[in-house]
């Protein structure tokens, strides 16, 4: 076992300084607000992407900033991958001044630029749909990018979203993060059959990547991404990952056996051994700054929202 | 001219004057045109920007609204407004509310096309008139079509708002004529009062009883009050809103504190009914000049049934209006 | 083309004169309500199964009499070859004394024994996969059939059915009456991909039949419907079939091109050229007995329903 | 006892004593047991009956409409109430049109429970309180969790009436004690008439307001109570109905006759609200002894924030109780 990770850890290729540092900026992030919780410091609920960082460091390098994305309830990655701004995401989750959305959308819905969250699985597919349909005529080769987990395959919107996007040729990158988990539930007990197949029935270009290398993920979303742009038409890329933390807060009910398959395919660990002094340095770098970041945010005033 | 076909004339003006306009729905295009024909011509002359689309009622309103945030206007026709039900969540927890819950003011520019109402035999799932179960929704505005509104000028007030509509449209009224100049028929007048039509008869007496209803009852609610002025010598207004959430009353308000009696008529089942939530901005209004309570007059506590003897009976027809008047 | 028709018209095998004579019935019962309808006789809306006769004939010999079958709005068809009542139908659509649902529920909203429709497309499959698991329990061995179009592969609600039916093994048979066409819109432009496709994703068994020979359509069912009863499998069977009529009444905007190739699929023609004397007995018979039967049901007082 | 705990027990004992009742929803099996761990321990000791589901609100809700429809009882948790609005359509079209529009009762043995409301910050698509949009359809009924009611009795009144039913539990309320033997605290008493509770100061003193609010108001509807009663001498009764809809006032007509104030107060937003509906029953029968319309309280017409010092001010609070009393 020991000798099949360590295959995978010296499979592993040089990363940029900027891809790692943001992958455990994200990651500093996420523990930063599972501290809070404990603390008591935050109010509501949150979920973090812990094992899946990696995933929209990845695809952010794709993105252009005219390009809309379309995240979900694990969507602090999502964001901080894209938008280097985490002071305004923790004060949108603390309900602090500087906010997002002046503390009103919280860690589930958030809208800044092209940037859009929303809590309720599945419903921003459609959404996307259409939002890619303007870009397809008003920006060619632009896209709208949508994140979502393999739970979210049981929504019927998912399937009405799929039909219309091979039907109008709308360049949607569908982004599934399989962590293999939905909440509590294990993939096998909530999605027959398979993603790949459901793509394929819908006449969807589908491709599963399995690797942890954000470099790898990004070589193989890139064709992707450019089909999407220049033959307008949707691309479900699949991605491996592992959810590394509870759902959202303390309600990991999985096995020790569970727990330790799921920590065994954080990319964490494997960059560690994998790079150890650049790991040692930017990950010190980016503890020091969200640490630094929280203190800043946790000493700001509430926010202020006129109500419309 | 019919107001189907008033309501075509306006989509096509709408299509013509902005590029971004876009309408969407079930069999919509050409040669079919809709299943009521409200958009018939439109692919024709409109091309792309009219699209029919897969059976996805949840998922075409979504697509409306993913346009609309991105810059376009959208419009979607639900075939059947039952079918409204299945775009419930896009329209509660993603149109409505997007406009406000990211904390600043987002424009979704979407209307949703709902044909309502019974009277046509299609049955319990394809004549019921949902209006009051969109009630309330932070976000989102209610729209009825009447014979009085110009169709064009309603949904550019619609767009403009910038809010996620829902526009109904009374299945019978389609086969109506539209009013202008002021003139109903030989005996009713009416004039516009900031997004309310006033209807009145000729000589425009001071009314014994004021009736307010969303446009698809005006054929039945003029038939009443003819019975009533010339049976009975009971002077009736009626008031007739475009928007009906929210509603404002102020434009009507004098009208309605002359009045002993209110009654407002609706076409959808008993039960937590526009007409509570009229009654609700009214009373604390109208509180001391009231003879009574304002008075319900909707559809029964019922599924619609398909014979039509035996809709007849569910639904509310000229004499229901006409009853609780003389209550 | 004539030659190739022939050739078909050869192909079908010797037909039972209890399906064809079943086949007849529904034919003119359908015909009958359309003339009802040009003479103002018939009110609100109707959907005939003119040119799909054949497939409801086709299963119900394979059905028990404790599966449930849901239907849709197309479902005379349906109603007539389970249960032998069409004066109760006629009756139901007509509002008149006798009716199968007291003139409540109308064309599309049927239910007698363990027959129900409902005329919004797409939403009883999962109330089907319900009956199913009940029945699966109670009664294993007894199966949900239910009849949808191709155009409601549009709605979520068919997917959402299909993932719960392969996951929890319900005994579902999906039989998907493939006409080509949604009201007025054609499949090319409403559905991406395939049926196949779709039930593959979802690990659903899928079986297409091309045949009009009622004979075929059975025998390519019967060891569907079998896998369903004793594997406790869902299954989708899909048969391609050509709407010989309008979508509702008179609104039949497709091309003449379309309406004869339309009418080239349907199964009567070809039933009359092949077995002409059979063919004459029966649909005179046939032709009689709805006559009369419509007489019976026209001359009926008006239903009556106490409202709950 | 607290909330949470009383009800897991009830689904227990219904689960013990059918074995037609099965239970559907997203995460409920154990170890997870549910969100909010209402279903904890279920899966162990009932099995099979017990099923986790894919995120599939309207399907599974279709699901246990379908185990009703062919025998079966079905309690469908809707993981947070506000995706209830995905089943809209098998609620409204299917489950509750099936009971009548088949021209016979159908029975359809339905519950759908609906973890609901605000005060713990989950965002405006976590937190909603929708009851509004489901009053009015005729065949559902709308029922929600109190302290005060007992929640087996509750469940089984539910399934007796063999219509589907939508239960709608108050997340906070989850956490509180359910009130037994008829005390609630040491001012407070309550007793049981026909499915309300009537809560009201040890003493029992003819009360100035009578104050009618769903289950989930309780500690808000209390803590006002108690300000007013020490701070103003203000006496309130309480009342609660297990059955938000319909609403059968008759048992309690007795105590609103004697109240010169009457104030409704909910969870929703404001516009089209509960409240309207009670006041559409009531004031008919009230309009003599009432000395204003009944007073109506509930969140504002805004989406939920999810900051718990903008979320507070949007929601029902005790003090907004308190004004409405006051005003
Ligand atoms: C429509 C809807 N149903 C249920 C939920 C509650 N919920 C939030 S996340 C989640 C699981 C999602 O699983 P998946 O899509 O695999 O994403 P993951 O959490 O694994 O990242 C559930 C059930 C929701 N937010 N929206
Ligand atoms: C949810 C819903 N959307 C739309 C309709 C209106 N409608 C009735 S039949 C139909 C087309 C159905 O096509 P298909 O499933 O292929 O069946 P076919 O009519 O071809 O037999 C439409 C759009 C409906 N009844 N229900
Ligand atoms: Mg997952
Ligand atoms: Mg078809």
């Amino acid at each position: 076992m020991i000798g099949a990770i360590q295959e995978r850890v010296r499979a592993l290729t040089p990363v940029a300084d900027a891809d790692l540092g943001r992958m455990l900026r994200i990651r500093h992030f996420e523990r930063a607000l599972l501290r809070l919780f404990e603390r008591g410091q935050l109010n509501g609920t949150t979920h973090t992407c812990l094992g899946q960082e990696h995933v929209p460091v990845a695809v952010s390098g794709l993105l252009d900033p005219d390009d809309y994305v379309f995240s979900n309830h694990r969507g602090h990655g999502h964001f901080l991958a894209r938008h280097d701004e985490p002071h305004a995401l923790l004060a949108e989750i603390m309900g602090r001044a500087g906010a997002v959305c002046n503390g009103v959308g919280g860690s589930q819905h958030v809208y800044h630029e092209r940037f859009l969250s929303t809590g309720v699985q599945g419903e921003s597919l459609p959404v996307a749909v259409g939002v890619a349909l303007r870009l397809k005529r008003v920006t060619p080769g632009r896209l709208a990018c949508a994140y979502i987990g393999d739970g979210t395959w049981g929504e019927g919107s998912v399937y009405e979203a799929l039909n219309m996007a091979q039907l109008w040729r709308a360049p949607l990158l569908v982004v599934v993060e399989h962590n293999r988990i939905a909440q509590s539930t294990p993939t096998t007990a909530q999605l027959s059959g398979s993603i790949a197949g459901r793509a394929a029935g819908f006449g969807v270009l589908h491709h599963r990547i399995e690797s942890v290398d954000v470099n790898v993920i990004r070589a193989e979303l890139a064709p992707l991404a450019a089909v999407v742009r220049s033959e307008f038409r949707p691309v479900v890329a699949e991605i491996a990952v592992h959810r590394a933390g509870p759902h959202s807060k303390g309600d990991d009910t999985r096995t020790p056996e569970e727990l330790r398959e799921a920590a065994e395919g954080d990319w964490h660990p494997r960059y560690a051994e994998a790079f150890p002094e650049q790991f040692a340095r930017l990950d010190e770098e980016q503890r020091a700054f969200i640490a630094r970041m929280v203190d800043d945010v946790l000493i700001r005033p509430a926010s202020e929202w006129e109500r419309p | 001219m019919r107001v189907a076909e008033h309501l075509n004339e306006a989509l096509h003006a709408l299509l013509d004057a902005d590029p971004a306009v876009h309408v969407l729905g079930e069999d919509i295009v050409d040669p079919y045109g809709g299943a009521f024909k409200i958009t018939k011509g439109l692919s024709t002359k409109h091309g792309s920007r009219v699209i029919s689309t897969p059976l996805s009622e949840g998922g075409i309103v979504g697509v409306g609204a993913g346009l609309a945030l991105a810059g376009d206007r959208a419009i979607v026709e639900i075939m059947f407004g039952d079918f409204a039900a299945l775009a419930f969540d896009q329209l509660l927890n993603f149109a409505s509310k997007s406009t406000t819950m990211y904390g600043r003011r987002v424009p979704i520019p979407l209307i949703v096309r709902c044909p309502t109402g019974g009277r046509r035999g299609y049955g319990p799932t394809h004549s019921q008139s949902l209006q009051k179960h969109f009630i309330g929704i932070p976000g989102l505005d209610l729209y009825e079509l009447s014979p009085f509104h110009d169709a064009h000028a309603l949904l550019a007030t619609m767009f403009a708002r910038q809010n996620p509509c829902v526009l109904f449209e009374d299945k019978v009224l389609y086969t109506r004529r539209i009013c202008r100049d002021g003139v109903v028929d030989d005996l009713f007048r009416f004039e516009l009062v900031g997004g309310w039509a006033r209807v009145y008869a000729d000589g425009d007496l001071p009314p014994d009883c004021v009736l307010i209803a969303p446009g698809g009852l005006t054929d039945r609610a003029l038939e009443a009050m003819r019975d009533l002025l010339i049976d009975h010598e009971i002077t009736c207004v009626l008031l007739v809103p475009e928007r009906l959430y929210p509603l404002d009353p102020a434009p009507v308000m004098q009208v309605l504190r002359g009045a002993g009696t209110i009654v407002v008529a609706e076409d959808g089942s008993a039960g937590g009914t526009w007409g509570a939530e009229v009654s609700r901005l009214l009373h604390p209004e109208l509180w001391a000049s009231l003879s009574g309570p304002i008075r319900l007059v909707s559809a029964a506590d019922s599924i619609i049934p398909t014979a039509a003897h035996l809709e007849r009976e569910v639904l509310v027809q000229a004499d229901t209006i006409r009853r609780a008047v003389l209550a």
